[in-house]
């Protein structure tokens, strides 16, 4: 009787567990079906093509949204919504001719009057604006008009040949003005719904202006909670594509239900060293710390190799802007470093901080990696690891730290890497001041002549380095895992998912 | 009611439950007393040349993604782990009392006051918590440990409460009151004594419990600073090569395990011993 | 069924607790062979640890798992319980054979209304199948039969709303539900006062005639069996070592422990030798009480503040008490449960909000409690407790005196040990912990912290009725030597009033709050007023009347 | 009854002031950290205008304590505000992640109930034997495993052992009921793990003590059979101690899913209050902090209520 009562309890309790371990054998995602799934780190937040900056958010909008120009995954800037761009010669006038035949998701046509409208927001020219650029870099547009033939003309306040790369900004519908809630665009996806913390999802635009793009009907950015949930979703199949993964991470993957993509990311992983504090300011000590840092072992450490050395502020990936010459300046040189720090007057060292966001493991690491090289010369670095809101406050914004790891992400435009080495730029968070580059750094928008522009920032990279303004690290290699159902995905050199060209070819 | 020599008292349980114990916390223990003098390697030392090596002989425990030695560093996480639940359940306990004995003993609207703050300390998220004191005095050692001592000083307010409310009515504290004993020295030298016995297994399941939130911290990154590390930091740092190099997980997991069983046969111990000898 | 002349016949029954330490230690109970006459009243008597709740658990099949029968048997009408299977046992408890204990306040389930609790009696024998409605109606009568006229109310009574005796009541109503044959009764009365203890002797008497229900009646004190017991043994390490009827032991004990535990029942003055001494009247009291009024519920003083203490529908425990205590008198306070004479003392120590004055002469005052277990801090050794004791009193200094720290220490050590002397402890127990002494051992620390403040007044709470016989003969022995030698005056509360004949010499009688009479012991005593007085009396007289 | 009405108003007066207090906690807690709302929303490349418009937009120029009052007046009308990071109302937010959190807790708490009860009967019935010793040592193990890698682990077995997919196939309730409580099988089993283990080791010890008490002893001698003690008795005894605990552990479940919700990334509350404290989201983090306080000290009052129903000697002050 007694028995017959806790045998039951007892089977009750065994099924729950016994339940417990063939759960989930429910559904698996990610089906036969003409859909993908990318896994996204970052909470999108902001969906207006003017408003946004977070990398996180352009890299989904990319599908929705698209400019007068658009680069490619090569980063070549050719020409989208126009067809083409005559420049003055003192490079104050562009005049863009609209592409024919777009169609906004809306349904309504594209005309210049949307793209007006566009810029003008922009640029924070509307009436109802009060003339600050929602789009920093397009400030110094004075004024965009429609030209006869379905032409734009955008009037700017000085000569700038740098600017046409911002022209990749997205157009919408003339007054249209909600973006955030329900983003209409041009591009090849059009925006489905977004649920907060879980995913974003963007549908296939059935008359897309490229004949026969795109190939996939839906397209879901799963948010994960951070790089290991996503390593698990992906060994679980629920995503096809997940991007800025570490090689180890990726290593761990069934390679053959997954393609190992890797390509440089046009970002720069940077020491970040603030000028103003002692003892940094001496340049004798950065230039210590510069040689007592052994780039390949932080490489190896964070990327499992997968990083490109870096010397000075640019990644190679930036083409001939990139200076060659300065490759290989700083190489591990123990001896030199601590000769330099007694010079500096430093010869037993010096303690020190480093404050990094808590939320990319890849800085952390870093940091671990440095400390334990700097040591060897003496330097005693203690890691303070902050929350990503607390680093922008106090690092990034308020300057209140002594050195930190970051990661510094820009557009494909070479002035837009350097920008903020001015010494009165808001992102020039590292207290950097060298007149002669404020000085070149002024003087190249006005000019045309590419050759010359090069030489320019050739100058500007040297100066940098001469300076050891900051310890350049690696520009880590952003690596993908695609599942083997999809093909035509490009890795692009900057923070963007294309997804117009990928295709289902079987699951 | 003849003489019984209850406090000479010792179950034959009781013993097995010390012996277990002891074992278990004296193998974390000697390893935090030697790698005090000693380690094999420097626990922060990295190497890249010698990145994730599966159990040898020149590293008995393998080595993690930075190329550190595991057992060099389990030898010196033991230190903070020891360290901050020691610490965080002394604040805990000397909190917990001070409020919750005054509250049992002189009832009224001083109780109502602190059990409500308690209360809501204890509905209060404790991460949350722990964040706010990180962020405000910066993430180190100290804080976490001051984080962890006010999360947990509700729990020993609660036990020592309801022990002094039961304590107060014995005839003994109302006879120390007729002597005119002053009330602070009634509470600290005829009651707590008294609490100690249901104190000491809440003290021991709390230190359990400190070593685990503190890992659920280092797991959001609060908690112990790189390079620095706890079991629980070690462990969820390594989670992410549990199945490239399950070695990373086992043997800081195996040590936290050793830690907060002995712990527990420890309160065991004690818990059977009172009951059996305490009873009334 | 055949009748037998004994319903339970336990044949030299030896049990022991093996241990795998010790696999044959000191039997419990040892050779121990007698019977149980059909519809007699057995009494067994000794004190505690003598192994006679053993017997009466080895017959109802109760015992431990750990206790181990070495050898004999227990027949009960012919059939030999120890070859029965726990089941058929199980089947007898309750049917057969009924049981009561010692604790009601515990022994039944605080979550289940009496007349569930009843209930499960009948439903667990499922032979006698009885309709819900048979079932109530069973309970009900049994409940008046054992004195609740309100039977239906009852059964909707939780355990916590009635009062000891009620409680005790209705395990004997659960207990005698089936008509057991045989009805074991483990100490029923020991923690009940003296009225009620009588009244429960007296229904277990009446079921034993009504219902034709034989008695096995345990208890320590052997004043209880005289007109209750037909037959009385005596216990003793395990051993029968007495038995005859209840009037022979009484009147003439063969044996020298029988006659011991008759001289500690009877507290002969003459024994005991103790002359009463003179108490001056005109002196100044050392306590005067006047005009108490007190109660629980709310604070009285809000109550008061609110000019509502009538109508604030607290239960007043004391309605205006006054009383004056003479230096080195003793002064019984008796009166039946109730009837708030702890309350007044709570109110004379200030440990309950009250109106009305307290005026103590000095404010040296002790005090003691009837519980002997928790009067002590189990935490701290005798020493400690002497110690605390000395510092809290107002004579601490003068008699630590002055000089170095060796000398006062030298001093307060000496004045330790001296009073503990007094009390008849030796200097070893000051390391020794409280629950390394006895009941008895543990009132005389308590009595010896109050007599290191060197009271003018000691008040004693109910200090013997938790105790047994001996040990509170020889505590009444000491506090009369104390009231002699150090002159200090006695407030004695308990509903002995056999005792407070013996050693007080002016008493007060309490009931419902209220002081109803009060003079010269014997004159109270001899011819009652009060009916209060009169009904203590009355209990009094059938328990102890023919010793004195 | 007058005094037991009495009690449960004094008790929820008690539940209002908690609520007040850990609001002011929450409150004073977010104005410590450091960290600029807008900043985070705009990152790190954005300029100090686009950041000032958005701060203006957000209304949080506006001083502290307006902003708290207004966020209290809008609680206390059932309207906590909008998220500033996903500018979308907290309530609905909330009620979004709700069935994750409170399916999960309620799965969990099911399975503590299922398995510690009986393994508590079943070792209290002999204890000190063989069987009730593994079960206490058992319990032990379970209870020093940090929940994250108990995940893991049963994600490890789940997927090596019986090749199941465990992570990641959040089935929303709307969509597929079964579906949803499947996929939340594995993650409550981690957070019910320890869990097991404390009520266990609680029920075990209070269930001994209640076997050794008096009334059983009578009921035995009222013949009673030992099943009919247990259920009758012994279980309603320890269930009345029992309350508080569990009480206590379903608010460590709420609290502790957080974690678990991490690793298995399912979208509870616990990474919503995560990701509103890492992007400074005040009135998403007020509103889930004070939902949480709200549903733990329900679940204290509500245990004191049952309490007092079950237990007649409750004293009622």
């Amino acid at each position: 009787m007694k028995r017959s009562f806790i045998k039951s309890a007892v089977i009750a309790s065994v099924i729950a567990i016994a339940a417990a371990s063939f759960a989930g054998c429910t559904n698996k995602a990610g089906a036969a079906n003409n859909n993908a799934v990318v896994g996204i780190t970052q909470e999108p937040a902001i969906f207006d093509p003017h408003t946004v900056v977070a990398a996180g958010d352009r890299e989904i909008i990319f599908n929705v949204y698209e400019g007068l120009y658009k680069y490619d995954s090569k980063g070549n800037l050719n020409p989208c919504l126009a067809t083409d761009v005559a420049i003055s010669d003192d490079a104050s006038v562009y005049t863009f001719t609209i592409r024919e035949g777009v169609k906004f998701h809306d349904g309504s046509d594209l005309d210049a009057a949307d793209v007006v409208y566009s810029l003008k927001r922009a640029a924070g020219l509307l009436d109802n604006q009060d003339g600050t650029a929602l789009v920093q870099e397009l400030d110094s547009i004075k004024d965009v008009t429609a030209v006869d033939g379905g032409k734009v003309a955008v009037t700017l306040e000085s000569g700038n040949t740098e600017l046409l790369s911002y022209f990749t900004t997205g157009i919408i519908p003339e007054g249209y003005d909600n973006c955030q809630a329900a983003p209409v665009g041009t591009g090849p996806f059009k925006f489905e719904s977004y649920n907060p913390g879980q995913s974003v999802v963007v549908v296939k635009n059935d008359n897309y202006w490229q004949k026969g793009l795109p190939y996939l009907d839906k397209v879901t950015f799963k948010v994960c909670a951070d790089m290991d949930a996503g390593l698990t979703e992906l060994a679980a199949g629920s995503i096809d594509i997940f991007p800025y993964l570490t090689t180890d991470r990726a290593n761990q993957l069934d390679k053959a239900k997954y393609n190992i993509l890797s390509n440089g990311s046009n970002m720069v992983q940077i020491f970040a060293l603030n000028n103003s504090v002692e003892p940094l300011n001496n340049i004798k000590v950065r230039q210590a710390i510069n040689y007592a840092v052994s780039r390949k072992d932080v490489i190896s450490v964070t990327m499992d190799g997968a990083g490109v050395e870096l010397t000075t502020a640019m990644s190679p990936a930036m083409g001939s802007y990139y200076d060659t010459s300065l490759d290989g300046t700083f190489n591990q040189d123990v001896e030199k470093a601590k000769a330099l720090l007694a010079e500096a007057g430093y010869e037993n060292g010096f303690d020190i901080t480093c404050t990094v966001p808590s939320s990319y493991l890849i800085h952390v690491n870093t940091a671990v990696e440095l400390a334990s090289e700097l040591k060897a010369v003496g330097i005693n670095m203690e890691i303070k690891q902050v929350d990503w809101a607390t680093w922008l406050e106090k690092v990034y914004t308020n300057r209140q730290y002594e050195t930190t790891v970051i990661a510094l992400t820009s557009d494909y435009a070479p002035y837009d890497v350097l920008e903020r080495y001015q010494s009165t730029a808001s992102g020039n968070f590292i207290n950097y001041k060298n007149d002669k580059v404020d000085e070149l750094m002024g003087k190249i928008p006005s000019i045309a002549d590419t050759k010359e522009k090069t030489e320019l920032y050739h100058q500007v990279l040297k100066l940098l380095t001469d300076d050891a303004c900051s310890v350049y690290l690696q520009d880590p290699t952003t690596i993908t895992a695609v599942s083997t159902r999809l093909e035509g995905y490009n890795v692009y050199p900057m923070y963007v998912q294309d997804m117009s060209q990928v295709k289902v070819v079987g699951n | 009611m003849e003489t019984v020599k209850r406090n000479k008292y010792r179950s034959p349980e009781a013993s097995a439950f010390y012996m277990a114990g002891l074992t278990l916390l004296g193998i974390v223990v000697i390893t935090f007393i030697i790698s005090l003098f000693w380690t094999p390697y420097s626990p922060d030392a990295t190497d890249a040349s010698a990145k994730l090596l599966a159990p040898c002989l020149e590293h008995p425990f393998g080595t993690d993604n930075f190329g550190r030695d595991v057992l060099s560093r389990v030898m010196a996480a033991s230190k903070y782990t020891i360290y901050i639940s020691a610490a965080g359940v002394a604040i805990a306990l000397i909190l917990g009392t001070v409020a919750g004995i005054p509250a049992g003993y002189f009832g009224g609207y001083i109780d109502k006051g602190i059990m409500l703050l308690g209360n809501s300390i204890m509905c209060f998220p404790g991460i949350l918590l722990a964040l706010v004191a990180v962020a405000v005095f910066g993430a180190s050692v100290g804080n976490v440990i001051w984080a962890l001592g006010l999360v947990f000083a509700p729990t020993f307010a609660r036990v020592c409460r309801v022990g002094t409310m039961e304590i107060k009515e014995l005839d003994y504290i109302t006879h120390a009151r007729v002597m005119g004993v002053k009330p602070y020295r009634i509470m600290a030298m005829h009651i707590f004594p008294n609490l100690v016995p249901q104190l000491l297994p809440a003290t021991v399941i709390g230190l359990a419990n400190m070593t685990l939130f503190e890992s659920g911290m280092s797991y959001l990154g609060l908690g112990v600073q790189p390079p620095d590390a706890s079991f629980g930091k070690m462990l969820s740092d390594s989670q992410a090569y549990i199945r490239v190099a399950p070695w990373l997980v086992i043997f800081p997991a195996l040590m936290l395990v050793f830690y907060i069983l002995g712990l527990y046969f420890i309160s065991e111990g004690l818990r059977v011993n009172l009951a059996k000898g305490g009873k009334r | 069924m055949t009748r037998h002349i004994h319903i339970v016949k336990v044949h030299h029954l030896t049990l022991s607790f093996p241990t795998r330490k010790n696999p044959n230690p000191k039997p419990v109970l040892d050779d121990v062979d007698f019977g149980i006459r059909d519809g007699e009243i057995l009494g067994l008597i000794g004190n505690s640890g003598c192994g006679k709740t053993m017997t009466s658990l080895a017959i109802a099949g109760l015992l431990p798992e750990n206790a181990e029968i070495t050898s004999g048997s227990i027949k009960f009408a012919g059939k030999n319980l120890l070859e029965m299977s726990p089941k058929e046992r199980r089947a007898m408890l309750g049917k057969d054979i009924g049981m009561i204990f010692q604790e009601p306040s515990t022994a039944l389930d605080p979550l289940m209304v009496i007349g569930k609790q009843l209930e499960e009696v009948l439903t667990a024998h499922k032979e006698n199948n009885l309709s819900k409605e048979e079932r109530r109606q069973a309970i009900i009568d049994m409940l008046k039969l054992v004195g609740f006229p309100n039977a239906e109310e009852i059964m909707t009574r939780y355990p916590h709303q009635l009062s000891g005796g009620q409680r005790q009541r209705v395990l004997i109503a659960g207990a005698a539900l089936l008509k057991p044959r045989l009805l074991i009764c483990d100490e029923p009365t020991s923690s009940l006062d003296t009225v009620t203890t009588i009244s429960i002797l007296e229904l277990l008497k009446e079921l034993c005639h009504k219902l034709h229900i034989t008695i096995l009646f345990i208890s320590h004190d052997l004043s209880v069996v005289r007109g209750f017991c037909d037959r009385v043994m005596v216990m003793r390490n395990g051993k029968i070592v007495d038995r005859d009827t209840a009037s022979d032991i009484l009147t003439n004990p063969r044996n020298a422990f029988t006659a011991e535990l008759l001289t500690n029942a009877r507290l002969d003055t003459r024994i005991l030798g103790f002359e009463p001494i003179k108490v001056d009247y005109e002196k100044e009291p050392v306590l005067t009480a006047k005009d108490i009024t007190a109660g629980y519920g709310r604070s009285l003083f809000e109550n008061i503040k609110n000019k509502k203490s009538k109508d604030a529908g607290i239960n007043m425990v004391l309605k205006g008490v006054s009383l004056d205590v003479y230096p080195n008198e003793i002064l019984g306070l008796i009166g039946g449960s109730g009837s708030g004479k702890t309350t007044l003392i709570r109110s004379l120590l200030g440990l309950l909000p009250h109106t009305g004055t307290v005026s103590i002469k000095s404010d040296r005052i002790g005090v003691i409690f009837q519980d002997p277990v928790s009067c002590l801090n189990p935490a701290h050794t005798i020493k400690w407790h002497m110690l605390e004791a000395l510092n809290a009193s107002s004579r601490a200094k003068e008699i630590k005196g002055t000089g170095t720290y060796e000398e006062r220490k030298a001093r307060t050590r000496a004045r330790i040990i001296e009073v503990l002397d007094i009390c008849g402890l030796g200097e070893e127990y000051l390391t020794r912990h409280p629950n390394e002494l006895s009941g008895g051992q543990r009132q005389r620390v308590a009595i010896a912290m109050c007599l290191v403040q060197d009271p003018s007044l000691i008040i004693a709470d109910e200090p013997f009725s938790s105790l047994d016989a001996s040990s509170s003969a020889e505590l009444l022995k000491l506090v009369t030597d104390i009231n002699r030698e150090q002159h200090t005056a006695f407030l004695l509360i308990t509903h002995n009033i056999h005792i407070v004949r013996q050693i007080a010499p002016r008493v007060i009688v309490m009931s419902d709050g209220k002081i109803c009479e009060e003079g010269i012991t014997s004159d109270v005593l001899n011819d009652p007023k009060s009916e209060a007085a009169s009904a203590l009396l009355a209990a009094e007289r059938q328990i102890h009347g023919s010793l004195s | 009854m007058q005094g037991k009405v009495g009690y449960f108003v004094g008790k929820l007066v008690e539940l209002l002031v908690t609520l007040l207090l850990v609001s002011l906690l929450v409150f004073a807690a977010f104005s410590i950290i450091p960290g600029d709302t807008a900043r985070i929303m705009l990152g790190p490349d954005a300029s100090e205008a686009q950041v000032n418009l958005l701060r203006t937009q957000l209304g949080l120029d506006k001083p502290l304590v307006a902003r708290y009052f207004s966020w209290l007046f809008g609680i206390l009308t059932f309207n906590p505000g909008t998220s500033y990071a996903y500018n979308m109302s907290v309530g609905e937010l909330i009620s979004q992640r709700l069935p994750v959190t409170i399916g999960m807790s309620a799965i969990a708490m099911v399975m503590v109930v299922l398995i510690s009860y009986p393994l508590a009967v079943l070792s209290a019935r002999k204890p000190g034997r063989l069987g009730d010793q593994v079960c206490s040592v058992i319990g032990h193990v379970l209870f020093a495993i940090p929940p994250y890698v108990a995940s893991l682990l049963l994600i490890l077995l789940a997927s090596s052992l019986f090749s199941l997919v465990t992570v990641g196939n959040y089935v929303a309730p709307s969509d597929d009921f079964s579906g949803f409580v499947g996929c939340l099988l594995l993650p409550s089993f981690a957070i019910a793990l320890p869990k097991i283990a404390m009520s266990f080791k609680f029920l075990r010890s209070s269930i001994i003590e209640q076997r050794a008490s008096d009334y059983v002893r009578t009921s035995k001698s009222h013949g009673l059979s030992d099943l009919k003690i247990l259920v009758r008795h012994v279980l309603p005894n320890s269930n009345v101690s029992s309350i508080t605990i569990i009480s206590i552990i379903l608010s460590d479940i709420l609290g502790g899913s957080l974690i678990v919700e991490q690793v298995f990334n399912l979208p509870g509350l616990g990474r919503l209050l995560l990701s509103a404290i890492s992007r400074r989201d005040f009135p998403l983090l007020s509103g889930i902090v004070f939902y949480l306080a709200f549903i733990t000290v329900l679940l204290y009052f509500l245990s004191d209520i049952l309490a007092a129903i079950t237990d007649p000697r409750i004293r009622l002050k």
